[in-house]
């Protein structure tokens, strides 16, 4: 096999025009539709934005390579733009981003970005990093014990791989082989820590070897690359082939959430510097030289993101909060076989 | 009607729910061939295999998390901590995942999965190996606890937690493993969660326990009868939360007083609740003040045989305590 | 007299007491150049290097596990945990380990160190930024507790804290951080651990509670006497175990009818533990029953702004109740 | 450098007759010790036990390696062998086996085997596994921040390395290389559990490298062998070369602990086989073949063992239990800025 059939065999290969396109508008749209957050929050509108910017070439890639409504997610917190491609409508994050009826992920209970959309088979979000990656393995379990061919996806940062969850999710992981991709978005910082910090190890696909499982490293800033190891890993766990350790290597390039700050530990030149490398500014480069892509059709792009963007704020900032009574609904659910004692006053 | 011990109660309902259900499985350590170092699983494995019945790695967080992400995805799992006292490595994702996961998910997501534990002293277990942690977990929203203690109510509550739609913590006192045995009918019955039990009827005092010290109490009780006359009315928890408060207010209504027992260090065990709730909702019938007793505030039960005895509340001291309630 | 914020206090004395005693070391994520997510540790990295700042990683098992260690060997550490919502994984670390350390060793083996969060809800941190996890801890023989929520309190039991010969932990109400002011005496001083303070006297009614809660019911009791002459006797517990029962009794001497109220949500808080000893130790001297109000039944503090109204006790509600003892 | 001159750096060669044959010594202690311990549990004097024999090669070699008193040690419930050579007496570890009073470990509180010695710097044991390994590394890096050159051994058997604190552990002595040994005895059992279902590699040492640490396997029936990389561990991290992980491959012949039968999860053949390779038995043939040892000088070291065995049983059945009072105490330390309110009945 020559070195061009080689290349050729990618995944990325295999993408059309539309597709290629497609994977351009995801990305602008989550880039607008955070932004706009970002904004909301300035504005006194929205109480709290954690960003997906700069970290959408692998999220869309992930995206990408799953089987909407039949692989599973449990997002990382930036995953906006995957949630955006498994199906959650740019309508659906404004209101949870605002807590308003209508959230699909909480119903106005959660934090912003803390996704959860059933259909998708998005995985409720919770903020303690890490808990959720035994939690996919474990489903991941329950896909191979059923003989079902689904994949389960499962994000997470570099600072995060430091809690006690990533080692037990990796150990069983390599002993059972389910069908799970881990995908670790290494921003190199963990708020204000940079990844020297800690963890020993230059690099945390290093670490799959201590499990017996895959390890890959690529650049989380370039789409296709990520999209082909993406769709590797996530068709390699389809064919029982074991689970892989995806570190995608990016970088954040805004403060930790609407509520840091980040000049107090790192320099503007060190941002700046990464801002050339912006995931955005890479995929246009190359759909341009491909002749995807031209000023026309970049404005036409936005100008459609733009309005779903428009018409997402919109909508949420009129939509009511949920009623109050319902706060207190649903901490269990009906079940015969359970006496509530009447003169146990549930004061929720 | 079959006897069995509570051992026997725990072992053949799993079997049972595990032949019923084919979406149950148990998982942890050593409950596969070893079938548990109490053998409360013993001969699942041979009979379910491994797919079923699966031997964990040492790590309790991810015996609870793993366990989670299989009732996510069509199974109903049956975890156990080895000891209640190293159920704590798990303790952020039982409060921070599984108790929340409906709540926060505003149903969408849910957690059908029960964890067993023993718990509790009485087998020279030292400071980890005789916890009672039911407090922990009580205070909770989103767990059903469960701590019954004699067969009939294991059977009948493990039958109903085997399908309860939310997560169950359900812990089986080890002390009462062998010791009790007890009648368990041969017909099918479940026990509602959220159901006490008078195990002893009397019209004097009102004593709530549950676990091992139950048993001490209905002694205590007998006892007291023949030496004083006073007739103790000895009601079981079972269910811990949520408390039946309707058995409790109807005995209390009856006897004006109350006393409140478990094995479970004092300060912030589980008797402060249910203690609270009479004290505020029983105002008026009270004729004496709401008393507890339980274990002592040190860090769990140590070792020697007479720190054992002295730890625990067996039934010499509930009869003491309960004379000086029935006196006052 | 210098007037602080209750971060401005607790910041001023970490670096207090770094500057008396080399052996404390601050150790938590972001702590160092960041200062801490909520500024706590703000100016200590510049001042005492890397050695005695220490940014850890993302793990809080180990935070409090190397905190122990490091107390072992001549540190006295003080551990930060980013948000009470995350000392969960370091459940079994602090619960099994830094308890029962000085105990389980017979006093050989100590373990002076703090560990510091902040905890409570009003600042929409929803479900995972907002809890109140006191009772947990206030159950574990081994432990002192303690939550102050004004300026003065925080200098003075910090510096308590940082001399004790056992581990503390020290609750921050991170929605008091900014919003409480108050005046800190130049002179230095310290205020003893499980030493309650009258911060509103009264004889009508007592309310005992702690954090946000305390402010909101002096705020509710101000009103209370404007409206309808109501004197309500206001005791902020400060420390929370051990319990300051001595003021509270004494209080209860006076007015016969109290109210607990707590942020937490109310079943197994810690306000059950105060009600239930109330409710037996001054059985004779209660008019009305023990009242408590506290946070729902729910797996925290929801985000949309007014659920959050709706699950903290406010003043309004506060005044509610405060109304309805009375009134009793 | 000839291979022989290589041979002769190792550290066991420097070890003169007298340490080879204390050595010998603590070993048979050990054994018979422990043997006593099971008789004593058989005969319904001693609740419970949990057992050393089988692991005596690795538990003598990192006692010799460690400065007595200087070093610390926070053991393994099985380290019998280590605790003795650090300075516990086979009578105290009787009375702790019986919870006695003179218990130093805990003065009757903790069940057997859960070591604590201070003057030995031996750090009081707890039950659940792996705890230790982070507060290991917490003393480690006190020592190193006060320049000091004490050294942290820490014990822990495989089936532990599955919770999240060994990752912990490891993870911060990757980054601070704080002078500490982690010592995992490797017996291939956890209670019933085989390794192969509790780690998806072959080695735990394998594990070192995702930590940018060194890992070092050895025969963990083999006295010296386990001395020189114990030795140079040792010394490695006292020099300030950082942390090491030794795996000691080793074999549990006799039940988990009293409370197990382990007939229901391995086979009698298996046992046998390794009885064969009993580090003792092992240690005796060098011993003899060197011409250190010979039956006469095995019966005298035997007897001077028993001699210490019977006198310790003696002593510790006689002992009295603490007095009940003491069980209340202890659980804070005298503080003069704490106020205990007097209506708080400590009901301890
Ligand atoms: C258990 C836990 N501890 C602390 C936090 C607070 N916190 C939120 S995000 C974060 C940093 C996470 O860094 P990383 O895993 O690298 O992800 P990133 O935000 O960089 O994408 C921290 C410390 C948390 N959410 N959970
Ligand atoms: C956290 C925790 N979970 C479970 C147990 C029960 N337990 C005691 S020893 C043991 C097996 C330990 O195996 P390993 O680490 O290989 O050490 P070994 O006993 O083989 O030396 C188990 C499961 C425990 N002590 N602690
Ligand atoms: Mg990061
Ligand atoms: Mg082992």
């Amino acid at each position: 096999m020559s070195v061009q059939e080689k290349v050729m065999t990618r995944p990325s290969d295999r993408l059309n025009e539309e597709q290629l396109l497609q994977m351009y508008y995801y990305m602008v749209l989550s880039r607008k539709l955070d932004e706009r957050m970002w904004i909301l929050n300035r504005q006194g509108k929205a109480p709290f934005h954690i960003s997906g910017i700069g970290h959408e070439a692998i999220q869309v890639a992930q995206g990408f390579a799953m089987r909407k409504g039949h692989d599973w997610l449990f997002p990382h917190y930036r995953d906006i733009a995957t949630c955006l491609i498994l199906g959650v409508t740019p309508r659906q994050m404004l209101l949870a981003l605002l807590g308003k009826e209508g959230d699909v992920f909480s119903r106005g209970r959660q934090m912003p970005e803390h996704f959860s959309y059933k259909p998708s088979k998005i995985v409720t979000v919770s903020s303690p990093v890490m808990t959720q990656a035994p939690q996919a393995v474990g489903v991941a379990l329950a896909s191979q014990l059923q003989g079902k061919d689904e994949v389960v996806v499962v994000g997470f940062g570099e600072g995060a791989t430091s809690e006690g969850d990533f080692h037990e999710a990796l150990n069983w992981a390599g002993i059972y082989h389910p069908p799970i991709v881990f995908v670790c978005q290494n921003n190199q910082y963990a708020i204000s820590v940079h990844v020297k910090k800690q963890m020993p190890v230059e690099n945390v696909a290093d670490r799959a070897a201590a499990y017996n499982i895959r390890g890959v490293i690529v650049d989380g800033n370039d789409l296709l690359a990520c999209y082909d190891v993406m769709v590797e890993a996530v068709e390699r766990a389809r064919r029982g082939e074991g689970p892989t350790l995806v570190e995608a290597k990016t970088y954040r390039p805004v403060p930790h959430s609407t509520a840091d700050d980040d000049r107090s530990y790192r320099s503007r030149e060190e941002v700046e510097q990464w801002k050339k490398r912006d995931p955005i500014l890479l995929y246009e480069k190359y759909l341009m030289e491909r002749g995807l892509l031209d000023e026309e059709k970049k404005a036409e792009v936005l100008k459609q993101v733009m309005q779903e963007v428009d018409d997402a704020v919109d909508f949420a900032l009129h939509q009511p909060y949920p009623p109050v009574e319902s706060a207190a609904e649903g901490v269990f659910g009906d079940f015969h076989l359970v006496k509530w004692p009447k003169a146990f006053k549930r004061n929720a | 009607m079959a006897t069995k011990t509570n051992l026997q109660a725990v072992r053949d309902t799993l079997m049972e729910i595990m032949e019923r259900d084919p979406s149950v499985v148990v998982m942890g350590e050593d409950v596969g061939p070893r079938g548990g170092v109490f053998r409360a699983t013993q001969g699942l494995y041979e009979k379910f295999g491994p797919e079923r019945v699966i031997d964990t790695p040492l790590a309790e967080l991810s015996i609870v998390a793993v366990g989670l992400g299989m009732a996510l995805n069509g199974y109903r799992p049956i975890c156990e901590i080895q000891f209640a006292d190293f159920i704590f490595p798990a303790f952020n994702q039982i409060v921070n995942e599984v108790a929340r996961y409906r709540y926060r998910s505003n149903g969408a997501w849910t957690v059908p999965m029960i964890i067993r534990a023993p718990y509790g002293g009485g087998v020279s277990g030292g400071l980890y190996h005789s916890q009672s942690v039911e407090a922990f977990f009580t205070h909770v929203p989103g767990l059903y606890v469960l701590a019954p203690s004699t067969p009939k109510d294991i059977v009948g509550l493990l039958r109903s937690a085997a399908q309860a739609p939310d997560p169950v913590l359900f812990f089986e006192h080890k002390r009462l493993y062998g010791l009790v045995k007890g009648e368990v009918p041969d017909e099918y019955y479940e026990i509602p969660i959220g159901e006490g039990d008078i195990k002893r009827a009397g019209d004097d005092i009102t004593v709530v326990s549950y676990g091992m010290t139950l048993h001490e109490a209905i002694k205590a009780a007998d006892k007291l009868a023949e030496t004083d006359g006073i007739q103790a009315e000895v009601i079981d928890l079972r269910t811990l939360f949520p408390p039946d408060l309707d058995l409790i207010y109807e005995s209390v209504r009856k006897t004006g007083k109350v006393l409140i027992v478990h094995e479970d260090n004092l300060t912030g065990g589980w008797g402060a609740e249910i203690a609270a709730r009479i004290a505020e909702d029983m105002f008026e019938w009270l004729d004496a003040p709401v008393m507890r007793l339980a274990g002592p505030d040190v860090p769990a039960v140590p070792y020697a045989p007479p720190f054992e005895k002295w730890f625990l509340p067996l039934a010499d001291k509930i009869e003491a305590k309960m004379r000086e309630l029935a006196e006052y």
